[in-house]
Protein backbone atom coordinates (compact mmCIF):
# COMPACT_ATOMS: atom_id res chain seq x y z
CA UNK A 1 0.00 0.00 0.00
CA UNK A 2 1.49 3.28 -0.54
CA UNK A 3 1.85 5.81 1.69
CA UNK A 4 -0.85 8.20 2.58
CA UNK A 5 -2.14 10.73 0.46
CA UNK A 6 -5.76 11.11 0.22
CA UNK A 7 -7.78 12.07 3.95
CA UNK A 8 -8.12 9.72 7.06
CA UNK A 9 -11.12 10.23 9.66
CA UNK A 10 -9.59 10.15 12.93
CA UNK A 11 -11.89 9.16 16.01
CA UNK A 12 -10.98 10.01 19.60
CA UNK A 13 -12.63 8.72 22.37
CA UNK A 14 -12.49 9.46 26.21
CA UNK A 15 -9.40 11.44 27.66
CA UNK A 16 -7.78 11.10 24.02
CA UNK A 17 -10.66 13.40 22.89
CA UNK A 18 -10.40 15.19 26.08
CA UNK A 19 -6.90 15.79 25.67
CA UNK A 20 -6.56 16.24 21.90
CA UNK A 21 -10.05 19.01 21.89
CA UNK A 22 -10.91 16.37 18.95
CA UNK A 23 -13.92 13.82 18.68
CA UNK A 24 -13.63 13.48 14.76
CA UNK A 25 -11.32 15.04 12.28
CA UNK A 26 -10.28 14.66 8.73
CA UNK A 27 -6.50 14.73 7.97
CA UNK A 28 -4.32 14.55 5.53
CA UNK A 29 -1.01 12.98 6.84
CA UNK A 30 2.42 14.04 4.49
CA UNK A 31 4.09 11.39 2.67
CA UNK A 32 5.84 8.98 5.01
CA UNK A 33 3.03 8.53 6.79
CA UNK A 34 1.85 4.68 6.44
CA UNK A 35 1.40 3.24 9.78
CA UNK A 36 -0.68 3.69 12.98
CA UNK A 37 2.78 4.09 14.50
CA UNK A 38 3.88 6.98 12.05
CA UNK A 39 0.66 8.43 12.44
CA UNK A 40 0.79 8.98 15.95
CA UNK A 41 4.25 10.56 15.93
CA UNK A 42 2.85 12.77 13.38
CA UNK A 43 -0.32 13.50 15.28
CA UNK A 44 1.89 14.25 18.36
CA UNK A 45 3.64 16.87 17.05
CA UNK A 46 0.55 19.23 15.60
CA UNK A 47 -0.15 20.82 19.64
CA UNK A 48 0.69 20.70 23.25
CA UNK A 49 -2.92 18.74 23.54
CA UNK A 50 -2.21 16.24 21.04
CA UNK A 51 1.23 15.42 21.87
CA UNK A 52 -0.37 15.49 25.99
CA UNK A 53 -2.77 12.41 24.60
CA UNK A 54 -0.09 10.57 22.87
CA UNK A 55 2.53 11.16 25.50
CA UNK A 56 2.11 7.82 26.52
CA UNK A 57 1.63 5.45 23.56
CA UNK A 58 1.39 2.20 26.01
CA UNK A 59 -1.65 3.97 27.02
CA UNK A 60 -3.30 4.42 23.73
CA UNK A 61 -4.82 1.75 21.62
CA UNK A 62 -6.30 2.18 18.18
CA UNK A 63 -8.44 0.38 15.77
CA UNK A 64 -8.28 0.91 11.61
CA UNK A 65 -11.81 0.70 9.80
CA UNK A 66 -13.23 -0.58 13.53
CA UNK A 67 -11.15 -3.72 13.72
CA UNK A 68 -7.89 -3.47 16.54
CA UNK A 69 -4.89 -2.58 14.92
CA UNK A 70 -1.00 -2.41 16.22
CA UNK A 71 1.61 0.49 15.80
CA UNK A 72 2.38 -1.02 12.24
CA UNK A 73 -0.79 -1.42 11.47
CA UNK A 74 -0.37 0.24 7.61
CA UNK A 75 -3.44 2.86 6.62
CA UNK A 76 -4.47 4.05 3.63
CA UNK A 77 -6.40 6.46 1.91
CA UNK A 78 -10.02 6.97 3.41
CA UNK A 79 -9.25 4.42 6.27
CA UNK A 80 -11.22 5.48 9.65
CA UNK A 81 -8.22 5.61 12.10
CA UNK A 82 -9.37 5.38 15.86
CA UNK A 83 -7.30 6.25 19.03
CA UNK A 84 -8.64 5.40 22.53
CA UNK A 85 -7.51 4.13 26.04
CA UNK A 86 -7.86 0.04 27.12
CA UNK A 87 -11.37 -0.40 26.96
CA UNK A 88 -13.05 -0.25 30.76
CA UNK A 89 -17.05 -1.42 29.69
CA UNK A 90 -18.89 -4.62 30.68
CA UNK B 1 -30.25 -17.18 18.44
CA UNK B 2 -27.89 -14.71 18.52
CA UNK B 3 -29.01 -11.50 20.36
CA UNK B 4 -26.89 -8.10 20.56
CA UNK B 5 -27.73 -4.66 21.10
CA UNK B 6 -26.25 -1.39 22.42
CA UNK B 7 -28.76 0.67 24.28
CA UNK B 8 -28.71 3.74 26.84
CA UNK B 9 -32.31 2.24 28.12
CA UNK B 10 -32.68 -0.72 30.71
CA UNK B 11 -33.01 -4.08 29.59
CA UNK B 12 -35.48 -6.80 31.26
CA UNK B 13 -33.56 -9.54 32.64
CA UNK B 14 -36.75 -11.72 32.64
CA UNK B 15 -37.96 -10.99 28.99
CA UNK B 16 -34.84 -11.35 27.93
CA UNK B 17 -34.38 -15.21 29.79
CA UNK B 18 -37.75 -15.34 28.31
CA UNK B 19 -36.66 -14.84 24.82
CA UNK B 20 -34.02 -17.30 25.02
CA UNK B 21 -35.58 -19.85 26.15
CA UNK B 22 -39.16 -19.63 24.70
CA UNK B 23 -40.49 -22.77 23.18
CA UNK B 24 -37.21 -24.19 23.59
CA UNK B 25 -36.81 -27.96 24.89
CA UNK B 26 -32.99 -28.62 24.11
CA UNK B 27 -31.86 -26.01 26.74
CA UNK B 28 -30.39 -27.59 30.02
CA UNK B 29 -28.59 -24.69 31.29
CA UNK B 30 -28.66 -20.72 31.49
CA UNK B 31 -25.63 -18.81 32.47
CA UNK B 32 -26.25 -15.23 33.33
CA UNK B 33 -24.07 -12.30 34.11
CA UNK B 34 -25.38 -8.71 34.75
CA UNK B 35 -22.59 -5.75 35.31
CA UNK B 36 -24.14 -3.00 37.73
CA UNK B 37 -22.66 0.28 38.42
CA UNK B 38 -21.06 0.22 41.43
CA UNK B 39 -20.71 2.62 44.30
CA UNK B 40 -18.81 4.71 45.81
CA UNK B 41 -19.07 6.35 42.51
CA UNK B 42 -22.63 8.43 42.27
CA UNK B 43 -23.09 7.82 38.48
CA UNK B 44 -20.98 6.67 35.60
CA UNK B 45 -20.85 7.92 31.79
CA UNK B 46 -20.35 5.03 29.53
CA UNK B 47 -18.96 6.55 25.87
CA UNK B 48 -18.27 3.85 23.18
CA UNK B 49 -17.40 4.07 20.04
CA UNK B 50 -20.98 2.91 18.06
CA UNK B 51 -19.42 1.72 14.74
CA UNK B 52 -17.49 -0.27 15.91
CA UNK B 53 -19.68 -1.74 18.85
CA UNK B 54 -21.77 -4.19 17.88
CA UNK B 55 -19.29 -5.30 15.44
CA UNK B 56 -16.79 -6.18 18.23
CA UNK B 57 -19.38 -8.02 20.36
CA UNK B 58 -20.15 -9.79 17.45
CA UNK B 59 -17.01 -11.33 16.96
CA UNK B 60 -16.67 -12.11 20.70
CA UNK B 61 -19.78 -13.97 20.61
CA UNK B 62 -18.26 -15.50 17.46
CA UNK B 63 -15.67 -16.70 19.68
CA UNK B 64 -17.32 -17.89 22.36
CA UNK B 65 -20.07 -19.80 19.30
CA UNK B 66 -16.98 -21.59 18.32
CA UNK B 67 -15.73 -22.94 21.65
CA UNK B 68 -18.74 -24.26 23.43
CA UNK B 69 -22.07 -25.69 21.64
CA UNK B 70 -24.33 -22.90 22.56
CA UNK B 71 -28.41 -23.04 21.60
CA UNK B 72 -28.10 -18.93 22.30
CA UNK B 73 -26.64 -16.36 23.34
CA UNK B 74 -27.60 -12.80 24.23
CA UNK B 75 -25.34 -9.16 25.63
CA UNK B 76 -26.50 -5.98 26.14
CA UNK B 77 -24.51 -3.37 27.07
CA UNK B 78 -25.94 0.21 27.70
CA UNK B 79 -23.98 3.36 26.96
CA UNK B 80 -24.49 6.94 28.55
CA UNK B 81 -24.91 8.14 31.74
CA UNK B 82 -26.26 5.11 34.40
CA UNK B 83 -26.58 6.08 38.43
CA UNK B 84 -25.05 3.86 41.01
CA UNK B 85 -26.96 0.69 41.12
CA UNK B 86 -28.28 0.76 37.51
CA UNK B 87 -27.44 -2.22 35.29
CA UNK B 88 -24.41 -1.84 32.73
CA UNK B 89 -24.57 -4.91 30.99
CA UNK B 90 -25.92 -7.99 30.42
CA UNK B 91 -25.06 -11.44 29.53
CA UNK B 92 -26.42 -14.68 28.43
CA UNK B 93 -25.76 -18.40 27.09
CA UNK B 94 -28.10 -21.20 26.82
CA UNK B 95 -26.54 -24.69 26.25
CA UNK B 96 -27.45 -28.41 26.76
CA UNK B 97 -25.32 -28.73 29.91
CA UNK B 98 -24.64 -26.32 32.10
CA UNK B 99 -20.96 -26.26 32.32
CA UNK B 100 -20.80 -24.84 28.68
CA UNK B 101 -23.22 -22.44 29.92
CA UNK B 102 -21.30 -21.15 32.64
CA UNK B 103 -17.94 -21.39 30.79
CA UNK B 104 -19.24 -18.70 27.92
CA UNK B 105 -21.18 -16.39 30.18
CA UNK B 106 -17.49 -15.72 32.23
CA UNK B 107 -15.61 -15.97 28.63
CA UNK B 108 -17.90 -13.52 27.65
CA UNK B 109 -18.09 -11.07 29.98
CA UNK B 110 -14.11 -11.44 30.54
CA UNK B 111 -13.93 -10.75 26.44
CA UNK B 112 -16.49 -7.75 26.70
CA UNK B 113 -14.14 -6.19 29.58
CA UNK B 114 -11.23 -6.10 27.42
CA UNK B 115 -12.06 -5.92 23.63
CA UNK B 116 -15.12 -4.25 23.46
CA UNK B 117 -15.17 -0.43 23.00
CA UNK B 118 -16.57 1.02 25.85
CA UNK B 119 -14.94 3.57 28.56
CA UNK B 120 -16.40 4.30 31.64
CA UNK B 121 -16.08 7.96 33.32
CA UNK B 122 -16.64 7.80 37.22
CA UNK B 123 -18.19 10.77 38.89
CA UNK B 124 -17.79 10.49 42.65
CA UNK B 125 -20.45 12.44 44.88
CA UNK B 126 -18.79 15.64 44.96
CA UNK B 127 -18.83 15.22 41.36
CA UNK B 128 -15.46 15.02 40.92
CA UNK B 129 -14.97 13.39 37.33
CA UNK B 130 -12.22 10.52 36.74
CA UNK B 131 -11.88 8.25 33.61
CA UNK B 132 -11.75 4.39 35.13
CA UNK B 133 -8.64 2.98 34.07
CA UNK B 134 -8.20 -0.69 32.79
CA UNK B 135 -7.56 -3.30 35.26
CA UNK B 136 -4.62 -5.70 34.84
CA UNK B 137 -6.48 -8.23 36.49
CA UNK B 138 -9.06 -7.88 33.47
CA UNK B 139 -6.59 -8.76 31.02
CA UNK B 140 -5.41 -11.72 33.10
CA UNK B 141 -9.01 -12.93 33.16
CA UNK B 142 -9.74 -12.40 29.30
CA UNK B 143 -6.24 -14.11 29.03
CA UNK B 144 -7.21 -17.40 30.41
CA UNK B 145 -9.31 -18.65 27.94
CA UNK C 1 -29.38 -11.60 52.07
CA UNK C 2 -29.80 -15.00 51.68
CA UNK C 3 -32.47 -16.55 49.95
CA UNK C 4 -33.39 -20.24 49.91
CA UNK C 5 -36.89 -21.64 48.32
CA UNK C 6 -37.92 -25.28 47.82
CA UNK C 7 -41.19 -25.42 46.03
CA UNK C 8 -43.24 -27.07 43.33
CA UNK C 9 -44.26 -23.58 41.73
CA UNK C 10 -42.17 -21.72 38.80
CA UNK C 11 -39.60 -18.61 40.13
CA UNK C 12 -39.82 -15.24 38.58
CA UNK C 13 -36.27 -14.45 37.48
CA UNK C 14 -36.59 -10.81 36.70
CA UNK C 15 -38.39 -10.71 40.21
CA UNK C 16 -35.49 -12.77 42.07
CA UNK C 17 -32.82 -10.27 40.45
CA UNK C 18 -35.24 -7.17 41.37
CA UNK C 19 -34.99 -8.28 45.33
CA UNK C 20 -31.48 -9.35 45.24
CA UNK C 21 -30.81 -6.09 44.02
CA UNK C 22 -32.98 -3.63 45.35
CA UNK C 23 -31.60 -0.68 46.64
CA UNK C 24 -28.26 -1.81 46.61
CA UNK C 25 -25.02 -0.06 45.34
CA UNK C 26 -22.49 -2.26 46.70
CA UNK C 27 -23.40 -4.65 44.46
CA UNK C 28 -21.03 -4.68 41.14
CA UNK C 29 -22.16 -8.17 39.28
CA UNK C 30 -24.47 -10.96 39.49
CA UNK C 31 -24.09 -14.38 38.35
CA UNK C 32 -26.98 -16.01 37.58
CA UNK C 33 -28.06 -20.23 36.56
CA UNK C 34 -31.29 -21.42 35.66
CA UNK C 35 -31.32 -25.08 34.87
CA UNK C 36 -34.01 -26.25 32.90
CA UNK C 37 -35.54 -29.65 31.85
CA UNK C 38 -34.22 -30.77 28.58
CA UNK C 39 -35.82 -32.81 25.86
CA UNK C 40 -35.98 -35.42 24.44
CA UNK C 41 -37.34 -36.21 28.18
CA UNK C 42 -41.33 -35.24 28.01
CA UNK C 43 -41.15 -34.04 31.71
CA UNK C 44 -39.08 -35.43 34.79
CA UNK C 45 -40.25 -35.64 38.32
CA UNK C 46 -38.19 -34.47 40.78
CA UNK C 47 -38.45 -35.89 44.77
CA UNK C 48 -36.47 -34.64 47.77
CA UNK C 49 -35.96 -35.35 51.31
CA UNK C 50 -38.00 -31.93 52.69
CA UNK C 51 -36.86 -32.56 56.32
CA UNK C 52 -33.62 -32.16 55.11
CA UNK C 53 -33.41 -30.11 51.68
CA UNK C 54 -33.19 -26.63 52.88
CA UNK C 55 -30.66 -27.36 55.69
CA UNK C 56 -28.69 -29.65 53.03
CA UNK C 57 -28.73 -25.87 50.72
CA UNK C 58 -28.32 -23.60 53.57
CA UNK C 59 -25.11 -25.52 54.51
CA UNK C 60 -23.95 -24.84 50.56
CA UNK C 61 -24.91 -21.47 50.87
CA UNK C 62 -22.76 -20.86 53.87
CA UNK C 63 -19.64 -22.41 52.19
CA UNK C 64 -19.82 -20.17 49.19
CA UNK C 65 -20.77 -17.41 52.02
CA UNK C 66 -17.06 -18.40 53.31
CA UNK C 67 -15.14 -18.59 49.88
CA UNK C 68 -16.15 -15.57 48.70
CA UNK C 69 -17.68 -11.92 49.52
CA UNK C 70 -21.27 -12.26 48.51
CA UNK C 71 -23.50 -9.30 49.09
CA UNK C 72 -26.27 -11.87 48.52
CA UNK C 73 -27.49 -15.45 47.19
CA UNK C 74 -30.60 -17.04 46.10
CA UNK C 75 -31.27 -20.47 45.64
CA UNK C 76 -34.83 -21.28 44.29
CA UNK C 77 -35.04 -25.07 43.54
CA UNK C 78 -38.52 -26.82 42.60
CA UNK C 79 -39.55 -30.30 42.55
CA UNK C 80 -42.99 -32.74 41.47
CA UNK C 81 -43.51 -32.84 37.75
CA UNK C 82 -42.15 -30.25 35.53
CA UNK C 83 -42.53 -30.18 31.77
CA UNK C 84 -39.46 -30.02 29.23
CA UNK C 85 -38.78 -26.62 29.17
CA UNK C 86 -39.54 -25.76 32.37
CA UNK C 87 -37.25 -24.43 34.82
CA UNK C 88 -36.03 -26.42 37.49
CA UNK C 89 -33.50 -24.13 39.84
CA UNK C 90 -32.25 -20.68 40.17
CA UNK C 91 -29.28 -19.55 41.36
CA UNK C 92 -28.23 -16.15 41.97
CA UNK C 93 -25.02 -14.70 43.83
CA UNK C 94 -24.20 -11.07 43.90
CA UNK C 95 -20.67 -9.49 44.50
CA UNK C 96 -18.56 -6.53 44.45
CA UNK C 97 -16.77 -8.06 41.73
CA UNK C 98 -17.70 -10.74 38.63
CA UNK C 99 -15.03 -13.01 39.66
CA UNK C 100 -16.57 -13.76 42.98
CA UNK C 101 -19.56 -13.58 41.81
CA UNK C 102 -19.44 -15.84 38.42
CA UNK C 103 -17.17 -18.32 40.72
CA UNK C 104 -20.01 -18.53 43.87
CA UNK C 105 -22.41 -19.13 40.59
CA UNK C 106 -20.90 -21.87 39.56
CA UNK C 107 -19.76 -23.31 42.76
CA UNK C 108 -23.53 -23.07 43.98
CA UNK C 109 -24.84 -25.33 41.35
CA UNK C 110 -21.64 -27.64 41.74
CA UNK C 111 -22.31 -28.39 44.71
CA UNK C 112 -26.10 -28.57 44.27
CA UNK C 113 -25.93 -31.12 41.93
CA UNK C 114 -23.93 -32.99 44.59
CA UNK C 115 -25.06 -32.03 47.59
CA UNK C 116 -28.75 -31.15 47.80
CA UNK C 117 -31.17 -34.07 47.89
CA UNK C 118 -33.31 -34.38 45.07
CA UNK C 119 -33.78 -37.01 42.68
CA UNK C 120 -34.77 -37.04 39.22
CA UNK C 121 -37.00 -39.65 37.52
CA UNK C 122 -37.03 -39.20 33.60
CA UNK C 123 -40.23 -39.93 31.78
CA UNK C 124 -39.62 -40.17 27.58
CA UNK C 125 -42.12 -39.41 25.37
CA UNK C 126 -43.73 -42.74 24.69
CA UNK C 127 -43.82 -43.38 28.47
CA UNK C 128 -41.30 -45.09 29.68
CA UNK C 129 -39.99 -43.81 33.10
CA UNK C 130 -36.13 -44.27 34.32
CA UNK C 131 -34.25 -42.32 37.56
CA UNK C 132 -31.98 -40.37 36.32
CA UNK C 133 -28.04 -41.79 37.22
CA UNK C 134 -25.11 -39.70 39.00
CA UNK C 135 -22.65 -38.51 36.79
CA UNK C 136 -19.46 -38.94 37.02
CA UNK C 137 -18.32 -35.19 35.65
CA UNK C 138 -20.80 -33.97 37.94
CA UNK C 139 -18.41 -35.39 41.20
CA UNK C 140 -15.78 -34.06 39.42
CA UNK C 141 -17.11 -30.43 39.17
CA UNK C 142 -18.05 -30.46 42.40
CA UNK C 143 -14.89 -31.85 43.79
CA UNK C 144 -12.76 -29.14 42.17
CA UNK C 145 -13.61 -26.06 44.62
CA UNK D 1 -22.78 -44.34 72.35
CA UNK D 2 -24.67 -47.87 73.09
CA UNK D 3 -26.13 -50.67 70.36
CA UNK D 4 -29.78 -49.35 68.91
CA UNK D 5 -32.36 -50.82 71.23
CA UNK D 6 -35.05 -48.23 70.68
CA UNK D 7 -36.75 -46.97 66.98
CA UNK D 8 -35.48 -45.54 64.23
CA UNK D 9 -36.89 -43.79 61.48
CA UNK D 10 -35.81 -45.16 58.41
CA UNK D 11 -36.76 -43.08 55.12
CA UNK D 12 -36.33 -44.53 51.46
CA UNK D 13 -36.22 -42.49 48.75
CA UNK D 14 -36.08 -42.56 44.61
CA UNK D 15 -35.62 -46.51 43.35
CA UNK D 16 -34.59 -47.29 47.67
CA UNK D 17 -38.44 -46.21 48.18
CA UNK D 18 -39.67 -48.80 44.91
CA UNK D 19 -37.40 -51.46 45.67
CA UNK D 20 -37.86 -51.75 49.50
CA UNK D 21 -41.74 -50.94 48.91
CA UNK D 22 -41.47 -48.43 52.09
CA UNK D 23 -40.87 -44.50 52.07
CA UNK D 24 -41.54 -44.30 55.98
CA UNK D 25 -41.11 -46.95 58.46
CA UNK D 26 -40.01 -47.19 62.25
CA UNK D 27 -37.72 -50.24 63.29
CA UNK D 28 -36.17 -51.50 66.26
CA UNK D 29 -32.78 -53.20 65.04
CA UNK D 30 -31.12 -55.91 66.90
CA UNK D 31 -28.72 -55.76 69.63
CA UNK D 32 -25.34 -55.04 67.86
CA UNK D 33 -26.85 -52.77 65.39
CA UNK D 34 -24.97 -49.50 65.75
CA UNK D 35 -23.29 -48.10 62.84
CA UNK D 36 -24.99 -47.38 59.70
CA UNK D 37 -23.20 -50.01 57.71
CA UNK D 38 -24.51 -52.50 60.47
CA UNK D 39 -27.88 -51.03 59.62
CA UNK D 40 -27.62 -51.40 55.87
CA UNK D 41 -26.58 -55.32 56.36
CA UNK D 42 -29.34 -56.01 58.79
CA UNK D 43 -32.18 -54.24 56.62
CA UNK D 44 -30.16 -56.18 53.53
CA UNK D 45 -31.92 -59.39 54.73
CA UNK D 46 -35.45 -58.56 55.86
CA UNK D 47 -36.65 -59.27 52.14
CA UNK D 48 -35.88 -59.95 48.84
CA UNK D 49 -36.83 -56.37 48.16
CA UNK D 50 -34.89 -54.65 50.92
CA UNK D 51 -31.75 -57.14 49.52
CA UNK D 52 -32.53 -55.51 45.77
CA UNK D 53 -32.77 -52.01 47.56
CA UNK D 54 -28.86 -52.58 48.86
CA UNK D 55 -27.96 -54.86 47.04
CA UNK D 56 -25.15 -52.47 45.34
CA UNK D 57 -23.96 -50.74 48.46
CA UNK D 58 -21.34 -48.16 46.56
CA UNK D 59 -24.60 -46.66 45.02
CA UNK D 60 -26.87 -45.91 48.53
CA UNK D 61 -26.26 -43.20 50.27
CA UNK D 62 -27.23 -41.96 53.28
CA UNK D 63 -27.97 -39.41 55.87
CA UNK D 64 -28.44 -39.44 59.83
CA UNK D 65 -30.93 -36.47 61.43
CA UNK D 66 -30.39 -35.29 58.29
CA UNK D 67 -26.70 -34.74 57.33
CA UNK D 68 -24.80 -37.03 54.88
CA UNK D 69 -23.27 -40.11 57.08
CA UNK D 70 -20.93 -43.06 56.39
CA UNK D 71 -21.26 -46.48 56.61
CA UNK D 72 -19.17 -46.08 59.99
CA UNK D 73 -21.80 -43.43 61.28
CA UNK D 74 -23.17 -44.38 64.42
CA UNK D 75 -26.98 -44.61 65.03
CA UNK D 76 -28.95 -44.00 67.99
CA UNK D 77 -32.42 -44.24 69.77
CA UNK D 78 -34.73 -41.85 67.86
CA UNK D 79 -32.06 -40.91 64.77
CA UNK D 80 -33.92 -40.40 61.53
CA UNK D 81 -31.90 -42.40 59.32
CA UNK D 82 -32.23 -42.01 55.49
CA UNK D 83 -31.36 -44.17 52.16
CA UNK D 84 -31.27 -42.81 48.58
CA UNK D 85 -29.31 -43.11 45.56
CA UNK D 86 -26.45 -40.28 44.74
CA UNK D 87 -28.66 -36.97 44.47
CA UNK D 88 -29.21 -35.93 40.81
CA UNK D 89 -30.94 -32.55 41.51
CA UNK D 90 -29.71 -29.19 39.90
Amino acid sequence: MADVEAPLTILYFAWLRERTGTAQESVTPPAGVGTVGELIAWLAQRSPGYASAFANRRAVRCAVNQEFAEPATRIGPGDEVAFFPPVTGG
Amino acid sequence: MTRIRVQSENFDIGAEFAALTAERTDIGGIGCFVGTVRGPAAAMTLEHYPAMTERAIAGIVREAERRWSLLGCTVIHRYGRLLAGENIVLVLAAAAHRQAALDATAFLIDWLKTKAPFWKKEESVDGAEAWVEARVEDDAAAARW
